[in-house]
């Protein structure tokens, strides 16, 4: 028998595969194919204090081998989700994540205290990647001192295990980890969504209605993978890695390159018992390579000299 | 209920150069499909293209499933050069479904959006009048075999190729004028899928008339369950997805 | 007839479509399956003042619709190119453009200052996603301030056309590329690859011998055309766009997007002949859309309000 | 002097589970390969698998070429899906040649490694010693057509289920160490290509008897015409691209 569980923040999971949040919903809506408490966790689709109606459409676009989504954030806002979604998690034997965001930092901690009090949520996913209204809308989570201000006032609110989720749209993305560990994060996860943008040349406008997109999917891999190797040589919190992981292999190379638990994100979308064959690929990954325990694959990439 | 699940291509048709039946044979157990509702197929293993495509559900025989498809894109171009024995992965079926007509109703449809009514007709043998609109006649697939199910059909091209020349929303409006009174409103409903400026004019043709319209609607699809909310309509009540609460929904909850 | 011709700092070029510097050779290599005649311009592999070894193999791996690279910059130094490669060059009647690189900012002038008095380059790329050795290693285009040093130094040094090659690995291209324009800069061009990293599971390795490498291909467009986009509303100088372009389709993106010209570069490899079906392509667009001058399309993207 | 053609899969025949033998018939004319030389295959029109793959020439009669292949991975996967009328589009013939031999010559090919000697055995009909080294029978494959091209055959493999078990590189040995000390050096060259560790020792087995060598090398390869720097080897006059200045190397120069 192989272990699988992490430890994350003080919460156990039972292995390392969590849903990313923004594609996997409320966790309904995958309910039908798979039984939910095989994952390690779920990370649900992210909150703000007040409901948010999203963009126009189009909100989404296919790019080689990845897609660019602009939804915009739509969400039924943290009180619905308490009286109508979490409900149905709690019949789950698996820690719920739930992810949240403002454009303020006011908005950002009254989403963290009101989730802080619901019972049944087990971690706060904190989504900076979204811009400040305060602050010339620059993005909370592509400058060190905006960042630094919203994480330390959303930690000061809440005892739940705090993950910041950092952006990719960085120079320096070790920087911005050790940012958050300092501010007292409990874990970063790691990439949200690349900054994009797709044109269709006979209307000479953006495809999405939002102009810009974020990038998801198996083209961005080898950029994650390398941001979750550098975030995981900055800090000692652990690391969530995520950005195309559509295979066990690829869920590997994360876990190899520093990540203690990953995400599966668009992935679901294409297969959507993606996460359940991912867990029983590691588990088939280290039955033939002998590994017994997961945590030896944790950050044991052999970089070459 | 819907499931994921692999299919064998039983064939891949060619009907002309734009448009092609699939028909598949699914290797476990399926849920029986109802008109209207979708399945989202993907054209090959690769992760170009990535995301699975939206289909209509064109018939359900002998536990096989087939689609009708136009030659769009990428999706599509790869769906085209599957073969027999080809395996592919399939989700559904996915979305509500037209609402069963009590007795008679008017099916319009767009282009391929004969796909998705097709089913009807055939469940309600006889009992819908078709409206079929094109661009040639050569885009009116499947039009005998619609035909041959319903009770009365209306045809009308672009180019006046078949049918009438022009729009099958000014052939519906002369069919509404010219019904007698006591055949109205939720007695003769219409249920409708094609491009969205007829979808939209059918829905101000049946207000106009107070008579129940029924559209099933097109979005871009990434999951086709409901999670991603890349698919949304604008309704009365907000933003809705056209995989989960659609694809069809009455045209008076549409902000057009 | 539809016009092609572009102006870019001070070169005139029959048509938008360069070769991107590294993916083309120098040139020779894809002559036997083209007229280089036909081109708008030729960017040539990156030259350093001294011949540079490279990295050991593997320097490439496939990733999903793009590659790593890192072939670590070998090359066989600006004098050999200019006695041994340009006189090949100087056969044909477009610019040449000589992509150039150092690890400090001696060695980027020393090559600058070389290749600008060679008889038949027209202009110069400096590429400065390279490691500054006298900063720590730091990469010049990732810090505003060294890049500013570096620019500097070499615009004073030249008075040939300079094209500033921006790296994609910051969190404002916008900035970088103004400050390029405010250092002389003629031209900016982007995106260079961005730093991504692939494992392989059963040796927990890095699959490149390098460790990291630079993603490049279809896989990261989106990407390049939004920052395409931020830096040519960044700047007056021209923008030369590249990312991912493999069609004209891609190419009109670009130009739409904001950029004068474009260049090719991982395309090349799948298709040898990529540039002239680009530049086919662009033509036969503009004469079916009705355009007579691609001047017309380029920055033309209307954005949604 | 290589070229870039789009050409029609012929057929595309299945030798055992691993290994297919690939027929294509070229839709322009086409440079005559020598032995030695490689192409470069796509194996869709999607972005993924991105690259195209180096294949040696195994065989080009009647203006078709064809490539003897193992399923690896992704690319070689997606080739075994090719059918007879797929387009596909083709660099080549890239890469330098196996230098021809001047009297008889040993050949040493290691599995797959058959597929670019061949070539060489059937132009120098009967004047090749053939030493083939596989990881089993099944392995082995298009033993019996090289070895009929042959002057003699030896067969080693891993599992002794064809030919002696153990090292092809040990038979070579005990060959050599047999041979009568008129042939020697120039007079019977050995060219050799399969996996690096063989072609290593028999590097040294050359080098020590003062046997002139040649190996076909492999790298991954981005472009194949010479163009990205991807596919270098060390040799003792720098790294030199495998595609280019190779893919056949005088063993002598490869720093090992
Ligand atoms: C619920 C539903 C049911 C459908 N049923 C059928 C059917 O039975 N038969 C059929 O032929 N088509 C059907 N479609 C449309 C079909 O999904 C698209 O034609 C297909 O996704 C195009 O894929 P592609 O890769 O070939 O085109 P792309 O390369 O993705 O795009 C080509 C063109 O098609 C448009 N397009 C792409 N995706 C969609 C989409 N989801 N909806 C509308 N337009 C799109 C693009 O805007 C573009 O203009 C249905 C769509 C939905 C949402
Ligand atoms: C000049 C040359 C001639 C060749 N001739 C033949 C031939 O005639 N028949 C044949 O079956 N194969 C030949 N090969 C090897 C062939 O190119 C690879 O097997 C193929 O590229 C694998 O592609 P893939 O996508 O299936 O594998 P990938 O998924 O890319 O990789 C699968 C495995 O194959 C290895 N691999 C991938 N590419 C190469 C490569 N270029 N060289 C060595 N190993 C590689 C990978 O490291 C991995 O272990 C040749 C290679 C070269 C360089
Ligand atoms: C449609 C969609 C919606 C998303 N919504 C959110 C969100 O609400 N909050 C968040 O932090 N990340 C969101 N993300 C980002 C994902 O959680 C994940 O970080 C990213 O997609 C990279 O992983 P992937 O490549 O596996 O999809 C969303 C991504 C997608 C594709
Ligand atoms: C193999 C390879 C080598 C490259 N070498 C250089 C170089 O020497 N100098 C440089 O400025 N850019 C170099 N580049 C970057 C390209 O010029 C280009 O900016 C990048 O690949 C993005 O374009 P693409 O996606 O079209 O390839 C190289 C890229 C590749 C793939
Ligand atoms: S397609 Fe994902 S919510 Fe409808
Ligand atoms: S494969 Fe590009 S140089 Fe050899």
């Amino acid at each position: 028998m192989v272990n699988l569980s992490v430890n994350i923040a003080g919460l156990r999971l039972k292995n390392p595969i969590m849903t990313a949040s923004g594609t996997f919903g409320y966790g309904e809506e995958y309910s039908e194919f798979m039984d939910l408490n095989r994952l390690g966790a779920i990370v649900a689709k992210g909150l703000s204090a007040a409901p948010r109606q999203g963009n126009p459409t189009p909100r989404i676009v296919e790019t080689p081998a990845g897609m660019l989504n602009a939804i915009g954030l739509q969400n039924i806002g943290v009180k619905a989700f308490i009286k109508e979604k979490l409900p149905f998690l709690k019949k789950f034997d698996i820690p719920v994540i739930a992810n949240f965001f403002g454009d303020s930092i006011d908005e950002y901690v009254k989403a963290a205290v009101e989730l802080s009090g619901a019972d049944g949520v087990h971690a706060l996913e904190m989504n900076i990647s979204c811009p400040n209204k305060q602050a010339g809308w620059i993005v909370f989570g592509t400058d060190p001192e905006i960042m630094e201000q919203v994480v330390k006032a959303v930690r000061k609110e809440t005892k739940l295990p705090l993950i910041v989720k950092l952006s990719p749209n960085v120079t320096d993305i070790g920087l911005m980890a050790k940012v958050a560990e300092d501010c007292g994060a409990d874990a970063v996860s790691l990439i949200n969504t690349i900054t994009g943008m797709a044109v269709d040349v006979k209307s000479r406008r953006p495809v999405l209605a939002n102009n810009t997109g974020g990038l998801s999917g198996p083209a961005v891999r080898p950029i994650a993978v390398r941001m979750v190797w550098e975030a995981s040589k900055a800090v000692k919190i652990p690391v969530i890695g995520m950005g195309g992981i559509t295979t066990a292999g690829d869920a590997l190379e994360f876990l190899i390159a520093g990540a203690r638990a990953v995400a599966v994100g668009t992935a679901n979308f294409i297969n959507p018992t993606a996460v359940i064959d991912i867990i029983d690929g590691i588990e088939k990954f280290l039955t033939d390579e002998g590994i017994s325990d997961i945590n030896e694959i944790i950050g044991s990439l052999k970089i070459r000299s | 209920m819907s499931k994921y699940f692999k299919a064998e291509i039983t064939d891949n048709i060619s009907l002309n150069k734009h448009f092609k039946i699939l028909t598949l044979t699914p290797q476990s157990d399926i849920v029986v499909p109802q008109p209207g509702q979708f399945y989202m197929l993907n054209s090959n293993n690769t992760y170009d293209p990535l995301l699975k495509r939206p289909f209509s559900i064109f018939g359900c025989k002998n536990n096989t499933l087939s689609f009708l498809y136009r030659i769009r894109g990428k999706g599509t171009s790869c769906l085209s050069n599957l073969r027999g024995g080809d395996i592919i992965e399939v989700i559904g079926p996915l979305g509500n479904n037209y609402p069963e007509p009590a007795g008679d109703f008017i099916a319009v449809a767009g282009g391929v959006g004969i796909a998705s009514l097709l089913p009807l007709l055939d469940k309600r043998k006889n009992t819908g009048y078709l409206f079929y609109g094109a661009r040639s006649k050569d885009e009116s697939v499947m039009l005998s075999e619609a035909g041959a199910l319903s009770k009365e059909t209306f045809v009308a091209t672009d180019d006046g190729s078949e049918g009438r020349k022009g729009l099958i929303t000014e052939l519906l409006k002369g069919f509404l004028n010219n019904l007698k009174s006591e055949i109205s409103n939720f007695t003769l409903p219409i249920y409708a899928c094609g491009p969205n400026p007829m979808l939209k004019e059918l829905s101000k043709i049946a207000r106009e008339r107070r008579i129940k319209c029924y559209v099933s609607l097109e979005e871009h699809m990434a999951c086709g369950v409901g999670a991603c909310l890349g698919c949304v309509v604008k309704t009365v009540s907000g933003y809705r997805r056209v995989c989960k609460e659609g694809s069809v929904f009455d045209s008076e909850e549409i902000v057009w």
